[in-house]
C-alpha cells in the first residue's frame, strides 16, 4: 500500500541545511502495522509529516518518492495532496491537548474534516457520534471544548477524529507518550480492537519499544535520519542484528526481569547539520572499526535469518558471537568490545 | 499662586532685538541718523551719567506681567518691546509670562504688579468707565482703579459727567478729565485698535464705520450680500455655547448675535446720534427734575413668535432685570428705580433720585435687553437658564444652532428695519489658517477677527478687501502708582514717553493699528467728547531722559536711574 | 467563583476607581490658578459686574463645602453648570460626545480592521519582505504626530486638490439637522473621510503589532498543523483557526482602545474643527471652566474604566477556556 | 522561552552565596546577556536604521548649539537693520536668502530652531523612558512578586492611572502647575508607567511560579535577592521594550501639549515650532519649510524609538525573530 523509497527531507535553519531524513526506504502492505522506533530527534516524526505532506515551512522533500497505492504523494501539487489528507491518510498526534483547537468544540472540528472531503455528507453529526461510540466516549460530550476532556479522553477523541473518514492508513505519531501507563494500555487495546473492525493499516511512530511490540507486525529502527534495521517484530525483538537496536532494548525495563538495571547508550546522536562520514552510530558503537567510520553501511539482508530482516551494519555477522552475549553488561557499552 | 515662568534665561536675545528695533526705528522715523547698524545693541548708554554726590537712592526693581507668547504672539512681543525701553531708561524690569486668567487676577484683583497691559474698550459713551478706572472709591482690590489713581478734586467731576443732562457741560467735564488723566500718565494708550473687517468684495459690500465692531446690528442692516444663497458667512474660533441675553456671558461672539436677535430702546447711527428708524422707542421725553424718562414704543411691532410687542413688555423687561440683579446690567440696574407702562405705547422709567444719567441713551437706553414677557415672566433666576432658541423682536431670528459647528440667523421679514440678506451663518472654525483659506476660496465672505500677520497675504487676492473704522478700543499700558518710584509723575511720564508706540504698530502689528497722537485713552472716534489737546509727548529715550532731568533725576555709571538728591 | 460574583467584584472596583478619579479631578481643578471669570467677560464689562459674578459662582466658598456639594450633585446626575455658558454640563456633554463617538468609533473600526488584517497577513507570512514593510508602515503611522498629518491632509486634499471639505462635520450653511439625520447624508461622510483616514493611519499600528505577535504564537501551535493534516486549505486555516485564536489578546486591546477613543482625539478634532468632546475639554480647561472640564473628565474616566471591565468580560465570552 | 531564559535557568540553585564573587558574577551575567542581545539585535536591519537615526539626533542635541548659525530666539533683521527678516524663503529656493530653511514670522532662523529643539525632544524622550521604566518595572516587580494586598493596592492605582486619558490629563496638569518643560515631562511620566507596570506584573506572576525561583526561596535567599538576581533580569528586556515605546509617546505628547499653546514659552521645541507655525498660519502662507521639518524630525525620533522597541520585542519573544 505504502512504498517510501530513498526519501531525503531537509530543513533550512540559521545553522544551515539539516537533513533530518536521509535515504529512507520502507514499505507497508495493506492491513499491516509498521512500527518506527528511535530516539527523539532521529527524524521519525519528520518522516510521518513528509508522508502527509505537512512539513513545516522550512522543511521540504529533497529526493525520493512516497508512493501510496501507486501515486507518488511527494510530487503531487499541494491541492491534490490535500485530497489524500485525512481521507486516505489520517494522523493521531502526540498530545491531543494542543492538537485540538481550544476555541471550537470537538464535534465542530471533526465535522470540519468531514465537510472538506465529503461536502455532500448530509449527517456529519452521526459520523461523530458513531466514532465516539467506537472509541468508547459518550457521544453528547462531543459538544464540549477540548479543555473539558481528561488526557485519555482527549486522545480517544483524536482517534475518533482520525477514523472519521475511515482512512486506509493512520499515522500514529507517539500516540501514547503523553499519557500515564494505565491510560496507555487502554488506548493501545482500543487501537488494536478498532483496527480489526475497520481493517486500516497503521504506521506507529514511537520511542517506546513496548508499544511497538504490542501493536505492530513489522518494525523499522531509525537512527540519525536513517533506517538501521528492519524486520518483523519477533525478528527484531527476538534476535536483533544491529548494535543500536540491542542497545535500545537494554534501555527499556522488562517486566519479566524486575531487578535488571538499565544500561543507557553513552554519547549523543550526531548533529544532522554536518553528519559524520560512514556509519552514524560508529562513535557510540562498541563494535565500531575504521571501516565503520569511512563507509556508511547499506541495508542488507541478514543471511543467517530466513524471511526479510535487513540491517545496516558492516559487522552484522559478528553480532551473534561478540555482542549479543555481552549486550546486557554495562561495561560493554562504556568500554567497547573490540579495539 | 502659580509659579510664573520668568523669561530670564533668554531675555538677552530679546534685549538685542529691542535695542535694534526701537533705536533703529525711532531713529529712522524721527529723521536723525540713528546708529542704523541694527543688530548690535552695544552697551553705550543713552543716558547722561552724573556723579554720586548729586544722586539720591536708586529706584527699586520692577516686574512686568506679560501674557504667554502661545496665547497671543503679537501682544506678547509688544510687551517685550515696552519692557526693554523701560530697561534702557535705567530701571530693572523682570519680564514674567502668565496664562491670561492668572495675569488678570494678579493685576486687577490683587494689585500685585508693576507693569502690565491688555485691550480695553470704553463702549458707547467715553465717560462710562472713567469713574471705574480713576475714581478714589474704586481703589480697593477688584474695584477697577488698578493703577491706584487718587485725586479728590477729580472725583466729583467723574460723577457729574455721568449725571448732568446738558451735553455741552458733559463735554467740558470730559475734556478736563482727559487732560488730567493724560497728565497723570499711569494708564496710557499704546495704540488705538481700529475695528476691521476683511471681506470678499464680490459677495459683500456697504460696510459703515460705526464706532463699534462690524458684526453689530448697524452694519448688518447696512450691508448687502450678492451670492446665490444670499447668505452672509463669517467664522469664529471658539464654539458659541450660549445665547441667553439675561445670562452671565457677554463675550463679543455672543453680543454680535444678540444685537440682531433683540431690539434696543435706542440705537445709534454712524455719528453716535440716536437713529430714529432703527430704535424701538420712536420718541421720548425727559423729566430731569423728576429723574424720569418716558419712551413712546413703536406700534404694531411683534415678537418672532408673532406675539405683539407692547409697552408692558418693555416695563416688564426693565423691572425683571432689576429684580433678578443680572450682573451684566448692574451699572444700569443700580441707578434704575422702576418702570411702568402708562398705556399701550408709553413707558415711564423712574430712576433713583439724583441718579438719572446725563447721557441717558448711551448709558441706559442702548444697553437694556427688551425680552418677551409671555416667555420670561414665570422664570425665577434667568441667569441659570440655557436658552435653546431665543425669542426676540430684532431684525434677525435664530434658524438653527449647532453648538460647536454653526449658528444660523434668518431675516425677520416684518421688522421695521430689516437686513437685506436671507441668512447670516457664523461657522466655528478653530484653525486660523483654515478660516483664511475658506475666505480666499469664497466659502466664507467676511472675517472680523483676522490677525494682522495674516492680512498681508489675504489682501494680495484682488477679490479680498479690508475695511477699517475708528473704535473706542485701545491697547492700555498700566503702571501700579502705589509702588515707590511709579508714584512719581516724572517717572510715569518718562516711561510713557519711552514706550515705542510706532515700533510696536509697525513691527508687531504690521501697521494695522493707529499710533495715538496724544496720550488720551479716549479715542477721536468719540467726536466732540474727544479732547485733542491733552499732554502729547514725543517718543523716544532722549525726550524721556530730559523729562526726568527736569525733576532732578539722574543716572549712575551703569545707567541705573536714581531719585534726585534732597 | 462564578461569573456573576466576578462581575460584581469588578463592578465594586470600578466604583472605587471612579470615586477616586472624581475626587482627584475635583481638587485638580480647584487648585488651578487664575480667575474663571477673566475669560468670560469681554473688555466691555466693568469691575463691579465682575465682582458680583464671582460671588454667584460660589467660587469663593471653602473647598470642603464645594466638594460636598459637588459629590451630592454628581450622585443625583447633575454635573453642575458651565461658568462660560451656564448650560448644564450634562447637556454640553450630550451635545459634543456623540460627535466624538461617531468619528472615533468609525476611525477605530477602520484602524482595527485594517490593523488586524495586516497583522494576520504579517503573522502568517513570517520573514517575508511583505511582513517587514507592513510593520514599517504601521510604525511610521504611529510616529507621525496626528495633528501634523491632519494639517497636511487638510492642505493637500482640502485646499490644494479640493476633494474634501476642510473643516467641521457639515458643509457651511447646511447645518440644522440632528446628528442622526446628518449621518444618513453623503455630505456628512464626505466630511468624515479625512479625519477618519488620519486617525486610522495613526491608530492602525497598535492592533497590527498585537495581532502579529499573537499570530506568531498561534502559528507554531500543534492544532494548526493538524488542520493542515485534515486537508483544510491554507486560507481557511489562517482565518478560521489562526486568526480566531490570535484575536483573543487583541480583543482586550481593542476594548481598552475604544475606551480611550471615546475621549476623542483632542488635537485632530481641533485641527479639523470637529465639534467633539476632546476639543471641548481643552477649551474648558484653557478657559478655567471647572464644571464642564470636570464633567467631561469624569465621563472620560468612567468610559475608560468601564471599557476595561467590558474587555475582561468579553475576553471570557470569546475564550471558552476562561472560567471565573 | 527565549534563549536568555535558558541561560539564566541553568545556574544551579545550589550555588553558595559568597559575597562579592556572586555580585561580580551577576554583573558578568548582565554584561554577557547584553552582548548576546546586541548580537541578535544587530542582525535586524530595521534596528540598525533606528540606532543610526537616534545616534544622529543625539549628536545633534549635544553638538547642536555649536553648528547652529543663530540662537533659537535671536531676532534677525533685513540689511537695513530695521525691519525683522520675516518669512524669508529657504536658501535652496531663493538665491539671496542666507538661511538654510528660511525664517519664521517672528524673524527667527528656522534651521537653528530645528537644531536647538532636538535637545528638549530627546530629554523629554529619555527622561520619560527612564522614569517610566524604573517606576513601571518596580511597581510591576513588587506587585507581581508579593501579590496579596500589596498587589491589589498597586493594581487599583494602575486602574486609576488607566482611567485618565494621557493628553487631557497632561494638559490639566500643566495648566495647574505652570507651562514649564519639566512639568510636561512630569505629567507624562505620571501616567506612562501604567502600561509597563501591568505587563511586567503579569510576567512576574508567571516567573514567580518557575522552579528556579522556588528553588532560590528554598535555599533561604532573601526576597530582595530573588527579585534582583532571578526575576529582574528576565523582566529587563520587557522594560526596555516599554522604555523605547515610552520615548515615542513622550515626544508625541510633548509636541501635542505645545501645539495647543501650553508648551514652555522660554524653550524652543519641535512642538512649540509647530505651534507658532500654526499661530501664524504658516501653511496658509505657503511656508511649508517652516511647518514640515519639525514634523519630520518628531516622526524620525519617535519611529526610531518604536523600531528599537520592536527589535527588543524579538528578544522577549524569540519566535517573533525575523531573520
Amino acid at each position: 500500500m505504502l512504498q517510501v523509497n530513498d526519501l531525503n527531507v531537509n530543513y533550512e535553519s540559521n545553522e544551515g541545511t539539516v537533513r533530518a531524513v536521509d535515504g529512507v526506504t520502507i514499505e507497508l502492505n495493506e492491513g499491516e502495522n509498521l512500527g518506527i522506533v528511535g530516539e527523539s530527534g532521529c527524524g521519525k516524526s519528520t518522516l510521518a509529516k513528509a508522508i502527509l505532506g505537512v512539513l513545516p515551512s522550512n522543511g521540504y522533500v529533497d529526493a525520493g518518492s512516497i508512493e501510496f497505492r501507486g501515486t507518488d504523494l511527494a510530487s503531487l501539487p499541494s491541492s491534490e495532496q490535500r485530497e489524500y489528507r485525512w481521507e486516505e491518510i489520517s494522523m493521531i498526534p502526540q498530545s491531543a491537548m494542543n492538537a485540538l483547537d481550544p476555541v471550537y468544540t470537538i464535534r465542530e472540528q471533526i465535522i470540519e474534516a468531514v465537510d472538506i472531503h465529503r461536502p455532500d455528507e448530509s449527517t456529519p453529526g452521526e459520523i461523530v457520534d458513531e466514532m465516539f461510540r467506537l472509541v468508547g466516549l459518550d457521544p453528547n460530550r462531543a459538544d464540549q471544548y477540548p479543555h473539558q476532556f481528561s488526557g485519555g479522553m482527549r486522545q480517544r477523541a483524536m482517534i475518533a477524529m482520525s477514523l472519521a473518514l475511515d482512512p486506509a492508513l493512520i499515522l500514529a505519531d507517539e500516540p501514547t507518550t503523553a499519557l500515564d501507563v494505565i491510560m496507555q494500555d487502554q488506548i493501545l487495546k482500543r487501537i488494536s480492537s478498532i483496527q480489526d473492525d475497520i481493517d486500516s493499516s497503521m504506521l506507529i511512530i514511537t520511542h517506546d519499544v513496548a508499544v511497538v511490540a504490542e501493536t505492530c507486525d513489522r518494525v523499522a529502527v531509525m537512527y540519525a535520519g536513517e533506517i538501521v534495521e528492519q524486520g518483523t517484530v519477533d525478528q527484531i525483538f527476538g534476535k536483533a542484528y544491529h548494535p543500536y537496536t540491542l542497545g535500545l532494548q537494554n534501555a527499556f525495563p522488562n517486566v519479566t526481569e524486575p531487578d535488571q538495571d538499565l544500561i543507557s547508550i553513552p554519547g549523543y546522536p550526531p548533529n544532522l547539520a554536518d553528519p559524520p562520514t560512514g556509519c552514524r552510530f560508529a562513535d557510540r558503537c562498541p563494535m565500531a572499526t575504521e571501516e565503520c567510520e569511512q563507509e556508511s553501511p547499506s541495508l542488507e539482508q541478514i543471511d543467517a535469518v530466513n524471511g526479510d530482516h535487513l540491517s545496516a551494519c558492516h559487522h552484522s555477522d559478528r553480532i551473534d558471537t561478540e555482542l549479543r552475549p555481552k549486550a546486557e553488561q554495562a561495561e560493554t557499552w562504556s568500554g567497547g568490545v573490540t579495539q | 499662586m502659580s509659579a510664573p515662568t520668568d523669561g530670564r534665561d533668554n531675555s538677552m536675545e530679546r534685549r538685542s532685538f529691542l535695542a535694534a528695533t526701537s533705536a533703529g526705528v525711532v531713529g529712522a522715523l524721527a529723521g536723525c541718523s540713528g546708529n542704523g547698524n541694527g543688530g548690535n545693541s552695544g552697551n553705550d548708554l543713552e543716558v547722561p551719567v552724573s556723579d554720586e554726590s548729586e544722586l539720591g537712592e536708586q529706584l527699586p526693581d520692577y516686574t512686568y506681567h506679560n501674557v504667554a507668547e502661545g496665547q497671543s504672539p503679537s501682544e506678547h512681543d509688544a510687551h517685550v518691546l515696552i519692557a526693554d525701553q523701560i530697561q534702557r531708561l535705567g530701571l530693572n524690569v523682570d519680564m514674567q509670562t502668565f496664562e491670561w486668567g492668572t495675569l488678570f487676577t494678579e493685576v486687577t484683583q490683587q494689585y500685585d504688579f508693576n507693569f502690565s497691559g491688555w485691550l480695553r474698550t470704553l463702549g458707547m459713551y467715553s465717560g462710562t468707565r472713567l469713574p471705574e478706572m480713576f475714581h478714589s472709591r474704586n481703589l480697593d482690590p477688584g474695584a477697577g482703579n488698578f493703577t491706584g489713581y487718587e485725586n479728590p478734586d477729580l472725583d466729583p467731576m467723574l460723577d457729574e459727567q455721568l449725571s448732568t443732562p446738558d451735553p455741552d457741560r458733559r463735554t467740558e467735564l470730559l475734556h478736563e478729565i482727559q487732560a488730567e488723566i493724560a497728565d497723570y500718565a499711569g494708564l496710557n494708550p499704546v495704540m488705538y485698535v481700529p475695528n476691521s473687517v476683511v471681506y470678499d468684495q464680490e459677495q459683500v459690500e456697504g460696510w459703515v464705520d460705526a464706532h463699534r465692531e462690524y458684526e453689530f446690528a448697524l452694519n448688518m442692516t447696512s450691508i448687502s450680500v450678492t451670492n446665490e444663497e444670499n447668505e452672509l458667512r463669517g467664522a469664529w474660533s471658539e464654539s458659541i455655547d450660549t445665547l441667553n441675553i439675561l445670562g452671565w456671558n457677554n463675550e463679543l461672539k455672543i453680543e454680535f448675535h444678540l444685537d440682531q436677535i433683540y431690539d434696543r430702546l435706542v440705537r445709534f447711527d454712524e455719528d453716535l446720534k440716536p437713529d430714529d428708524d432703527f430704535s424701538l422707542a420712536t420718541d421720548w421725553t425727559l423729566f430731569p427734575d423728576e429723574d424720569a424718562i418716558e419712551y413712546v414704543i413703536r406700534e404694531g411691532h411683534t415678537w418672532h413668535d408673532g406675539e405683539p410687542l407692547t409697552a408692558e413688555d418693555v416695563a416688564f423687561s426693565l423691572n425683571y432685570v432689576k429684580e433678578n440683579e443680572i450682573p451684566l446690567y448692574s451699572p444700569q440696574t443700580s441707578i434704575l428705580d422702576s418702570a411702568e407702562a402708562l398705556d399701550e405705547t408709553t413707558v415711564r422709567v423712574q430712576f433713583m433720585d439724583g441718579e438719572m444719567p446725563g447721557p441717558i441713551h448711551k448709558q441706559f437706553s442702548w444697553r437694556m435687553p427688551i425680552v418677551p414677557m409671555h416667555i420670561w415672566e414665570d422664570i425665577e433666576n434667568p441667569g441659570d437658564r440655557s436658552v435653546e432658541a431665543p425669542v426676540g423682536s430684532g431684525p434677525m431670528e435664530v434658524e438653527y444652532w449647532d453648538q460647536g459647528t454653526e449658528l444660523a440667523l434668518q431675516r425677520n421679514d416684518d421688522h421695521f428695519n430689516p437686513v437685506s440678506f436671507d441668512r447670516r451663518i457664523t461657522r466655528i472654525v478653530p484653525e486660523a489658517s483654515t478660516q483664511i483659506e475658506l475666505l480666499r476660496s469664497g466659502d466664507l465672505n467676511y472675517l472680523s477677527r483676522a490677525a494682522p500677520q495674516q492680512l498681508d497675504s489675504l489682501l494680495e487676492e484682488d477679490q479680498i478687501a479690508l475695511e477699517e473704522g475708528s473704535s473706542s478700543a485701545f491697547w492700555l499700558h498700566g503702571m501700579n502708582s502705589r509702588t515707590d518710584g511709579l508714584d512719581e509723575k516724572a517717572v510715569r511720564q518718562a516711561i510713557t514717553i519711552a514706550v515705542p508706540n510706532t515700533a510696536i504698530v509697525e513691527q508687531v502689528f504690521n501697521g494695522y493699528r493707529t499710533v495715538p497722537e496724544a496720550n488720551n485713552i479716549v479715542s477721536p472716534s468719540f467726536g466732540e467728547n474727544y479732547n485733542p489737546d491733552v499732554w502729547a509727548p514725543d517718543e523716544g529715550i532722549e525726550p524721556a531722559v530730559s523729562r526726568l532731568q527736569e525733576d532732578g533725576f539722574g543716572w549712575d555709571a551703569d545707567g541705573k536711574l536714581h531719585y534726585p538728591s534732597e | 467563583m462564578s461569573k456573576l460574583s466576578y462581575a460584581v467584584k469588578r463592578l465594586a472596583e470600578f466604583v472605587v476607581t471612579v470615586w477616586a478619579l472624581v475626587t482627584a479631578i475635583f481638587f485638580a481643578f480647584r487648585v488651578m490658578p487664575g480667575d474663571p471669570t477673566a475669560y468670560i467677560l469681554s473688555p466691555y464689562l466693568d469691575a463691579e459686574a465682575r465682582q458680583q459674578i464671582i460671588e454667584n459662582y460660589g467660587v469663593n466658598e471653602p473647598l470642603h463645602i464645594q466638594y460636598v456639594k459637588f459629590i451630592q450633585s454628581i450622585l443625583n446626575g447633575n454635573l453642575g453648570y458651565s461658568f462660560h455658558s451656564n448650560e448644564p454640563v450634562t447637556e454640553v456633554i450630550l451635545t459634543y460626545l456623540p460627535n466624538s463617538l461617531v468619528l472615533m468609533l468609525t476611525a477605530t473600526l477602520v484602524a482595527y480592521s485594517i490593523g488586524i488584517m495586516l497583522g494576520v497577513y504579517a503573522g502568517w507570512n513570517r520573514d517575508s519582505t511583505g511582513e517587514k514593510s507592513v510593520i514599517f508602515v504601521a510604525l511610521t503611522g504611529r510616529s507621525f504626530p496626528a495633528f501634523w498629518t491632519a494639517i497636511l491632509a487638510i492642505w493637500v486634499f482640502g485646499a490644494y486638490l479640493g476633494w474634501f471639505p476642510m473643516t467641521g462635520m457639515s458643509s457651511i450653511g447646511g447645518g440644522g439637522e440632528s446628528l442622526s439625520e446628518q449621518i444618513l447624508t453623503l455630505e456628512f461622510w464626505r466630511h468624515m473621510v479625512l479625519p477618519v483616514l488620519v486617525l486610522a493611519f495613526y491608530y492602525m499600528g497598535y492592533p497590527l503589532l498585537i495581532m502579529r505577535s499573537s499570530m506568531l504564537d498561534v502559528v507554531g501551535e500543534e492544532y494548526i498543523n493538524l488542520c493542515r493534516a485534515k486537508g483544510v486549505s491554507e486560507r481557511a486555516i489562517m482565518f478560521k483557526h489562526a486568526a480566531r485564536n490570535a484575536m483573543l489578546p487583541t480583543i482586550t486591546a481593542t476594548a481598552i482602545a475604544i475606551g480611550f477613543a471615546a475621549g476623542g482625539n483632542v488635537l485632530v478634532e481641533t485641527v479639523f474643527g470637529w465639534p467633539g468632546i476632546g476639543r471641548e475639554l481643552v477649551d474648558a480647561v484653557l478657559r478655567r471652566d471647572y464644571p464642564v472640564a470636570q464633567g467631561i473628565f469624569f465621563v472620560f474616566s468612567a468610559i475608560v474604566v468601564f471599557m476595561n471591565l467590558v474587555a475582561d468580560l468579553v475576553y471570557g465570552w470569546f475564550d471558552p477556556r476562561v472560567t471565573y | 522561552m527565549s534563549s536568555i531564559f535558558q541561560e539564566l535557568e541553568d545556574d544551579s540553585p545550589g550555588e553558595q552565596d559568597v559575597g562579592s564573587e556572586v555580585r561580580r558574577s551577576s554583573w558578568r551575567r548582565y554584561a554577557s546577556m547584553g552582548r548576546d542581545q546586541l548580537r541578535v539585535l544587530s542582525q535586524d536591519t530595521l534596528f540598525n536604521v533606528a540606532a543610526t537615526i537616534l545616534l544622529f539626533f543625539t549628536t545633534l542635541a549635544v553638538v547642536g548649539p555649536l553648528i547652529a548659525p543663530h540662537r533659537p530666539q535671536e531676532r534677525l533683521y533685513q540689511e537695513n537693520g530695521v525691519l525683522i527678516d520675516q518669512w524669508a524663503e529657504p536658501a535652496f529656493m531663493s538665491s539671496e536668502s542666507t538661511h538654510l530653511l528660511g525664517t519664521t514670522a517672528q524673524g527667527y532662523d528656522i534651521f537653528s530652531q530645528l537644531i536647538y529643539a532636538t535637545r528638549p525632544a530627546l530629554i523629554v524622550g529619555f527622561l520619560a523612558a527612564v522614569l517610566t521604566v524604573s517606576v513601571g518595572t518596580s511597581v510591576g516587580l513588587i506587585a507581581g512578586y508579593y501579590g496579596g494586598t500589596v498587589d491589589q493596592i498597586l493594581m487599583r492605582i494602575v486602574d486609576f492611572a488607566y482611567g485618565l486619558p494621557l493628553l487631557p490629563t497632561v494638559i490639566v496638569f500643566v495648566a495647574i502647575i505652570g507651562p514649564s518643560f519639566e512639568n510636561i515631562v512630569l505629567g507624562i511620566v505620571l501616567l506612562q508607567w501604567r502600561g509597563s507596570a501591568r505587563v511586567i506584573r503579569s510576567q512576574v506572576l508567571s516567573l514567580r511560579e518557575r522552579p528556579f525561583v522556588k528553588a532560590a526561596k528554598i535555599t533561604g535567599a532573601s526576597d530582595l535577592r530573588i527579585i534582583v538576581r532571578h526575576i529582574a533580569p528576565n523582566v529587563l528586556s520587557l522594560s526596555f521594550l516599554y522604555a523605547s515605546f515610552a520615548i515615542g509617546w513622550a515626544i508625541l505628547t510633548e509636541a501635542g501639549v505645545s501645539f495647543l499653546g501650553l508648551g514652555d514659552p522660554n524653550r524652543v521645541s519641535w512642538g512649540t515650532m509647530l505651534q507658532s507655525a500654526r499661530a501664524y498660519s504658516a501653511v496658509a502662507e505657503g511656508a511649508w519649510w517652516w511647518f514640515i521639518p519639525p514634523g519630520i524630525c518628531i516622526s524620525l525620533v519617535v519611529l526610531s524609538g518604536f523600531l528599537i522597541g520592536r527589535a527588543y520585542e524579538e528578544i522577549v519573544q524569540p519566535e517573533l525573530r525575523m531573520n
